[in-house]
């Protein structure tokens, strides 16, 4: 028989939309390991949503004990509500990624329109899906992967690499909310040839919604997708958990959780776990982006912001 | 008519002849406010066809997607702990809601039905506004007010408050766009009503509340319950509005709308719909219920005539 | 309202509670989250402003949203009188059903609208893969949103006209008869101008909720900036990148327009009932 | 033009309207359809009109076969009780109406139509409110533009549904001397339907009584006022008292009096009622004559010029209701609750199998 | 219980409805508010009631201070005119209404209640009705429902608002004679509204003439009708003919005819108008006096016993309305457009700047 708790303590982790499988698994893991480690029963709430709205709730008083969000620029919002201190991305090894994953193309059984790399989206042939990057935080990472592919490509020529990216959007018939949404419009309506996804999603929705129907295109080059995760200090610090909050978050760093990770089809940040997933997790050339775009901060400046490079691209599309 | 007539009005008798010209055989007799056959089957038709692509397909469609499955698959999407908790909200916010909205709403009729007062008509409108705003603006209004970075933020979390992401918000956002059903039901219906009634009441010597529960009540049955039918079923399908302020805390602040959409997210598309089935079931218990309600009143007035 | 003050002596009682639990009510859930709205917008500067409701893709959604409502209200407009002149005119087998079922778009909440409706009319869908034959497509086009705004707004003309035409006099028409109209004059000139306040009413709130409409109308339209991209995703949009001042600047740009709208509803009908009694 | 109606019938589910009516309007003659509540008039002026269709039965014009004529090709003018009238245009354009809707070639030009409404308008007297609405206008104007608006259309036969039932009682009065009138100058054939006996006696030149659906009489309005076919006719066009009365040889006795009753001259000794109007009861203070009937007063009114009494008798089962006029009421010196003796001078007796209903 | 109603006055935003009225109500009289549309007989009676709250002035009930009173606590029984009946309630349960809703100590126990609904049935002849629903009835019937609810609470005061206007004229003249019949029955102070005259001079003991908010004239029925206060309630009261007429000591001169004007006997040579009712006037075949005025007969309309004529005459500006038995018409053998000579027997005559209003 089990030790009766002493106490009970209840965190809520406030997460984007694809994560709701893996992070309802590891809650059972990690209430099974406070409870021997600490004594206490610990019951995590889960609230999931798009990544930007999941981060302004938070900034307007949602009151996440941890945040793991897709990407670090609506993390790094927090930061300057002075929700977290400047330094919340190093507190945690691998700028605060306990996985990792990369963005691929999905396309239909068979590849019928022969796509192979990044190039193949701007064929006039191509139907090309992916979420807004206004609203999507994967969106953001979908459009970055581009771009980086496409200043590797043109020798860092700007306007070349705009052009190109320009062309993949003008190829785009459905602009989905979130990520979840351009899924739904890829698998469900059956709209469009090469659906630009996470690869934990590109996976997902390959074993899940149709075995066989769909095909992972593997791209030449793409990008690092390293969604943070962090505390947020000001709310543990009112409510107290900050302990059991940062336990949750180190937690996700065991060798328990990385597999529970690459079992939903994240990348193990640890390189030894990751090396015993290769068939899953194939080999390509990764950039992240501080290495092409020096920081998120600077990526949203200059091309998501409102009059930034891709509302030039909307512009000219239209 | 006389040439008297004819003279004075100013017609000749050929232009009298002409006024109703008859050609050919007489055509059937029909009645003045009717069409002919080949006209009514040609509107009844458009009409359905309109309806069947409108109304009836989108229902087709919800009911056929929650039992393409079976219906174990219905009752477990339906008892699943996530979902429960979602009915169980929605039913909290509607237990808050509608009877707020109903004595507003009744509040609000008696005031505006059985008094003169200056600047009625602006409170009408004020009253009919919520219809008219969009969801997501609501949503909004909400956020600026109550958000931590709002104006009243810092003073609500400073004494520990919760209103948005809690139910407060999600009360506050239903009410705010449910605010004008069932107001908007009796205000009319009040005001065809008159006071005489009331009146007679009081010259018999009842008081206020005497004469609002045996003789106001009743006569405002039937409407009232129809608005808070019709409140109601908004109140549990307000979707919009309630996505902004919920934070959608699984198990704790999704509504079964947001909830449907989680499930949707989550490719469980035969949950999705068997939870949407839920709120269409209970949009056509309304229904019914609200025919049933039309349908006694018909009676009553037949009745009356009779 | 200063006309509120209890004047001295109201013979029926409960003015005060009433009036007074109905301003309290409005006021806390309704006028002073508006207001406070409102001001909020007005401590924007006049350039932050101007310039997050006129920026070009703002513009398009006003056009395609604006456009898509008029559109929307106008079909709904004359299939919703058409639908009520039905259901109250004639006798066909199944009626009390469909008229039962006219509340639906009141009833089903909207995101379940959207989702099932672009399964109808996607073009793989029940119906979107007959009109694809034609090369009609609905879904993630305009027509999908004009199609969603339609389904949401079709209670308001048919219940504002029903009752207006099943209480409207048989002598009316009769009377024209016997003046010799034939069918076609009597409801163009007696019929129509009688229900012309309320075809208006229908009309005017058809529109004003397709302009607010969102749920129901992501999932149908492509969601395109400057092609398919409504004002209220824009606004979410807005709210979602921290935005707030843009997202309330284009919420208060919706909300006057509604107003508007109400407004000159309530003046036409307080101008006709002042002409015509 | 002659309205001939043969033999039509029409019911209502299972509630008979019209029982088997035939009945032939002359030529430029005001009719009057005189009944109780739910008699059937406005139903049989409704399929008259055309606005409803008769089961069976024919309805001719002038002698022509118009049954299965829509209402629009009639050529009749239909005024309503409510007066229909368009409240969303103006005066003007009510009566202009019928002259707009006609089909292209046989519309008059647009002066035409402005002179004919205008001299229209000054007919009824109210071209002044050309340019009102009709919610403008009072009742009785309202009814006057009602007219003219059917009358522009120049119609064959003019109909009338209680034209003055929504009015007051002294612009009703006013109006129906006013319709005898303009009738007199246009002549045309028309036909109205009141439930007032009043009204029906003072305006039309021939009244027809119906109850149930059945014409109970048709006639001149003296006709049917001094020589009712029934009771229920001689009940219905004013109050109206009753005696229990013998009847023998040609006589009707109610206690003492004898009165005349020569259509039962062949009777012996049978018992029957004697039907008398308040006017036609002689009231005296003391039993002047042998034949009087001893009767007490129990309530006496003054309305005007007249005295109206209730008396209690032994020979009526009712209080009898006896009217006189006033100077010759005072000369009596009676007060109420006094003893007095009451004379009819004048009765019309039924035998009791045509019994009044209580219509 | 007598009502004084002392210096009210009334305005509704920026019209004056009842405008500086004193009055006394009798204990047990039955008053009729007699006058057009529009007169304020309704919001005066309302004012009464307690259910308008006079701008000024005040209302006494035998001598007590009543203004400020709650309708709910006056003890008023008031008549609706159109009966305002509760629909949801039988007809038991809304004469018992007023005693259910009483406070639990003042509440009469259920058999009581009972006994005392059923007495009132009974009284007004409803007894059978008690299970059934107001729209069950007819509207005579509802009529007296409403009266039987209003006694149910025994009022000290019951006030009627056109209790009949709503009914049809032959029910209407039954229920009149009912309600004189109730009220010498049980003798509560009454004030009914009416603006129909022959009922205000039938059914009343006193009558109250009002116009704009004014009182006219405040009188028994006979005193109103025959001295009319001035050309306004003259005009009220029934149709009149005005002659144009020249006082001079003490005489009206209409033509040659000289008639008794007592009132101005210190006048000379001015001229008045003469008020004439129609049974006033004598009509002549020939000019058998050097008094008639010739005149010519435009209309002849008979109507029961009675035959009405409207003449022209040069004396007067409107046709003149002249009314005479049948049989006296008859016997002078006269008909349309014939010539004949009128004599006015009686008038009333009044000075121009006293005009009749257009009322
Ligand atoms: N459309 C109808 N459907 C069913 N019953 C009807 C209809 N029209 C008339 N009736 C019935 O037929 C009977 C005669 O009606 P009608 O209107 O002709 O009477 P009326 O003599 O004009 O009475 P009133 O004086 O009340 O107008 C009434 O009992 C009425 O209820
Ligand atoms: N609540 C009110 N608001 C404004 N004006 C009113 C109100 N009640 C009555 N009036 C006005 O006061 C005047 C007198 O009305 P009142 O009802 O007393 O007349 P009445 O003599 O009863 O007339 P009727 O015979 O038409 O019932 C009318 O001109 C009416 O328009
Ligand atoms: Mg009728
Ligand atoms: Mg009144």
């Amino acid at each position: 028989p089990q030790t009766v708790a002493q106490e009970r303590v209840e965190i809520l982790n406030v997460s984007y939309d694809p994560t709701r499988e893996f992070y309802r698994e590891y809650n059972a893991l990690f209430a099974e390991h406070w409870l021997e480690e600490a004594d206490q029963q610990v019951n995590v709430r889960q609230s999931h949503g798009g990544s930007g709205s999941q981060g302004r709730a938070v900034l307007d008083g949602l009151d996440a004990d941890v945040v793991t969000l897709a990407l670090g620029y609506d993390v790094d919002a927090l930061r300057q509500r002075e929700l977290i201190p400047d330094d919340w991305q190093s507190r945690l090894p691998n700028n605060s990624s306990p996985y990792t994953s990369t963005i691929v193309i999905v396309v239909r059984e068979g590849n019928p329109k022969n796509i192979q790399d990044w190039d193949d989206l701007v064929r006039d042939d191509v139907e090309v899906i992916t979420p807004n990057p206004k609203t999507s935080g994967g969106a953001r990472w979908n459009y970055l992967a581009l771009w980086g592919y496409g200043l590797d490509k043109f020798d860092g020529d700007e306007e070349r690499t705009f052009e190109f990216v320009r062309q993949v959007y003008d190829n785009v018939p459905v602009l989905d909310p979130a990520a979840r949404g351009a899924t739904n419009t890829f698998v469900q309506r059956r709209l469009g040839d090469a659906f630009i996804a996470w690869e934990n999603e590109a996976i997902l929705s390959v074993e899940e919604l149709g075995r066989g129907e769909y095909e992972i295109i593997v791209p030449s080059l793409s990008i690092l997708a390293e969604p943070p995760v962090t505390v947020v200090d000001a709310n543990v610090e009112r409510k107290g958990t900050r302990e059991v909050a940062e336990a949750y978050l180190e937690f996700l760093y065991t060798d328990e959780a990385q597999h529970l990770a690459a079992k939903h089809f994240y990348r193990p940040s640890d390189p030894t776990i990751l090396a015993e997933y290769t068939d899953l997790f194939p080999e390509l050339d990764l950039f992240t982006v501080d290495e092409v775009f020096e920081s998120w901060q600077n990526a949203q400046e200059t091309h998501f912001n409102d009059g930034g490079v891709f509302d030039r691209i909307l512009e000219e599309i239209n | 008519m006389s040439d008297k007539l004819a003279k004075r009005v100013g017609l000749s008798s050929v232009t009298v002849a002409q006024a109703h010209p008859r050609q050919g055989p007489a055509p059937l007799w029909r009645r003045a406010t009717e069409e002919p056959a080949w006209v009514r089957v040609a509107l009844i038709g458009t009409a359905l066809t309109f309806l069947a692509l409108f109304l009836m397909l989108p229902l087709a469609v919800v009911l056929y997607s929650a039992f393409e499955r079976g219906l174990g698959v219905w009752y477990s999407a339906i008892t699943e702990p996530d979902a429960l908790a979602a009915i169980r909200l929605t039913l909290l916010v509607v237990a808050i809601v509608v009877p707020l909205n109903t004595l507003f709403g009744i509040a609000a009729a008696w005031a505006i039905a059985k008094f003169e007062f200056r600047g009625k008509p602006i409170l009408i409108s004020l009253i009919d506004m919520p219809f008219a705003i969009s969801p997501v603006v609501v949503g909004l209004i909400f956020v600026i007010l109550f958000g931590s970075q709002g104006w009243l933020g810092p003073w609500l979390s400073a004494y520990d408050l919760r209103i948005i992401f809690a139910v407060p918000g999600i009360v506050i956002v239903i009410a705010f766009g449910t605010l004008p059903f069932i107001a908007r039901e009796l205000i009319p219906l009040m005001q065809q009503q008159g006071k005489e009634e009331e009146e007679a009441s009081l010259t018999l010597g009842a008081s206020g509340w005497k004469t609002f529960w045996h003789v106001t009540l009743p006569n405002i049955k039937w409407g009232l319950i129809y608005g808070i039918i019709l409140c109601n079923a908004r109140a549990m399908g307000e979707f919009g509005a309630v996505a902004v302020v919920s934070g959608r805390i699984r198990g704790e602040t999704n509504t079964m709308p947001l909830h449907i959409e989680v499930l949707y997210n989550e490719y469980m598309f035969t949950a999705a719909f068997a939870v949407s089935s839920l709120l269409t079931g209970l949009a056509l218990v309304t229904i019914a219920i609200k025919s049933v309600v039309e349908w006694q009143e018909e009676r009553r007035q037949k009745l009356a005539e009779a | 309202m200063a006309g509120v003050a209890a004047s001295r002596g109201r013979v029926i009682p409960g003015f005060g509670l009433t009036m007074g639990f109905t301003l309290l009510y409005l006021g806390l859930v309704f006028l002073v989250p508006v207001g406070a709205f409102l001001l909020y917008t007005t401590t924007l500067s006049w350039e932050t402003f101007w310039n997050a409701v006129t920026h070009r893709q703002v513009i398009a959604s006003y056009k395609l949203s604006f456009g898509s409502s008029l559109i929307a209200a106008t079909i709904n407009l004359v299939f919703g009188a058409l639908v009520a002149w039905v259901l109250v005119r004639y006798r066909f087998p199944g009626k009390k059903l469909v008229d039962a079922l006219v509340d639906l778009p009141f009833a089903l909440p909207t995101a379940v609208a959207g989702i099932a409706l672009v399964t109808l009319y996607a073009s793989t869908g029940w119906v979107g893969q007959y009109l694809d034959v034609f090369g009609i497509r609905v879904a993630y086009t305009q027509l999908g949103v004009i199609v969603a705004l339609t389904y949401i707004g079709l209670p308001f003309v048919v219940r504002t006209v029903q009752p207006v035409l099943e209480d409207l006099d048989a002598e009316w028409e009769e009377a024209s008869a016997s003046l010799g109209a034939g069918r076609l004059t009597t409801l163009r000139r007696v019929i129509l101008p009688a229900l012309l306040p309320a075809l208006l009413t229908g009309y005017a709130l058809a529109f004003a909720r397709a302009l607010g409409e969102y749920g129901s109308v992501v999932f149908i339209s492509g969601n395109l900036p400057f092609r398919t991209e409504i004002t209220p995703l824009l606004i979410v949009a807005r709210a979602e990148q921290y935005d707030y001042q843009g997202a309330a600047a284009i919420g208060t740009v919706m909300l006057v327009a509604a107003f508007l709208m109400l407004l000159v509803i309530n003046g036409l009908q307080w101008w006709t009932s002042r002409r015509y009694g | 033009m002659s309205i001939e109606i043969d033999h039509v019938n029409k019911h209502f589910r299972d509630f008979i309207a019209v029982d088997n009516v035939s009945l032939t309007f002359r030529e430029g003659e005001l009719t009057a359809l005189l009944g109780p509540s739910g008699s059937g008039k406005t139903t049989l002026l409704r399929i008259i009109a055309g606005l409803e269709q008769p089961d069976t039965g024919r309805i001719r014009f002038h002698g022509e076969d118009t049954t299965e004529l829509h209402v629009s090709q009639r050529g009749v003018g239909f005024v309503f009780q409510h007066y229909a009238l368009f409240k969303h245009m103006t005066v003007f354009q009510n009566v202009a109406y019928g002259l707009t809707v006609r089909p292209r070639r046989t519309r008059p030009g647009k002066a035409e139509i402005r002179d004919k409404v205008m001299r229209l308008l000054e007919l009824v007297q109210l071209d002044w409110t050309a340019h009102r609405y009709p919610h403008q206008l009072s009742g009785g104007q309202r009814q006057r533009i009602a007219l003219a608006r059917a009358l522009a259309v120049e119609p064959k036969v003019l109909l009338l549904d209680e034209p003055f039932g929504a009015l007051d009682a002294k612009v009703r009065a006013e109006l129906r001397r006013w319709l005898r009138r303009l009738h007199d100058e246009i002549h045309v054939t028309s036909v109205f339907v009141t439930h007032d006996q009043e009204e029906a006696l003072e305006v039309s030149d021939r009244v027809v009584v119906m109850n149930k659906g059945k014409v109970e009489q048709d006639g001149s309005p003296e006709e049917v006022y001094d020589n009712p076919a029934n009771p229920f006719v001689y009940q219905f066009l004013g109050n109206v008292n009753r005696f229990r009365a013998g009847i023998h040889a040609g006589e009707a006795r109610i206690g003492d009096i004898r009165l005349p009753a020569p259509e039962f001259h062949d009777r012996r000794n049978e018992s029957g009622l004697a039907y008398v109007r308040p006017h036609e009861i002689e009231v005296y203070a003391e039993a002047v004559a042998s034949d009087t009937l001893p009767a007490r007063i129990e309530l006496i009114s003054v309305v005007g010029p007249t005295v109206r009494l209730e008396l209690r008798t032994d020979a009526a089962d009712d209080l009898v209701h006896a009217e006189l006029p006033k100077h010759r009421f005072h000369a009596l010196g009676l007060t109420q609750g006094n003893d007095a003796w009451i004379r009819p001078v004048q009765s019309r007796v039924f035998l009791p199998d045509s019994q009044v209903s209580n219509g």
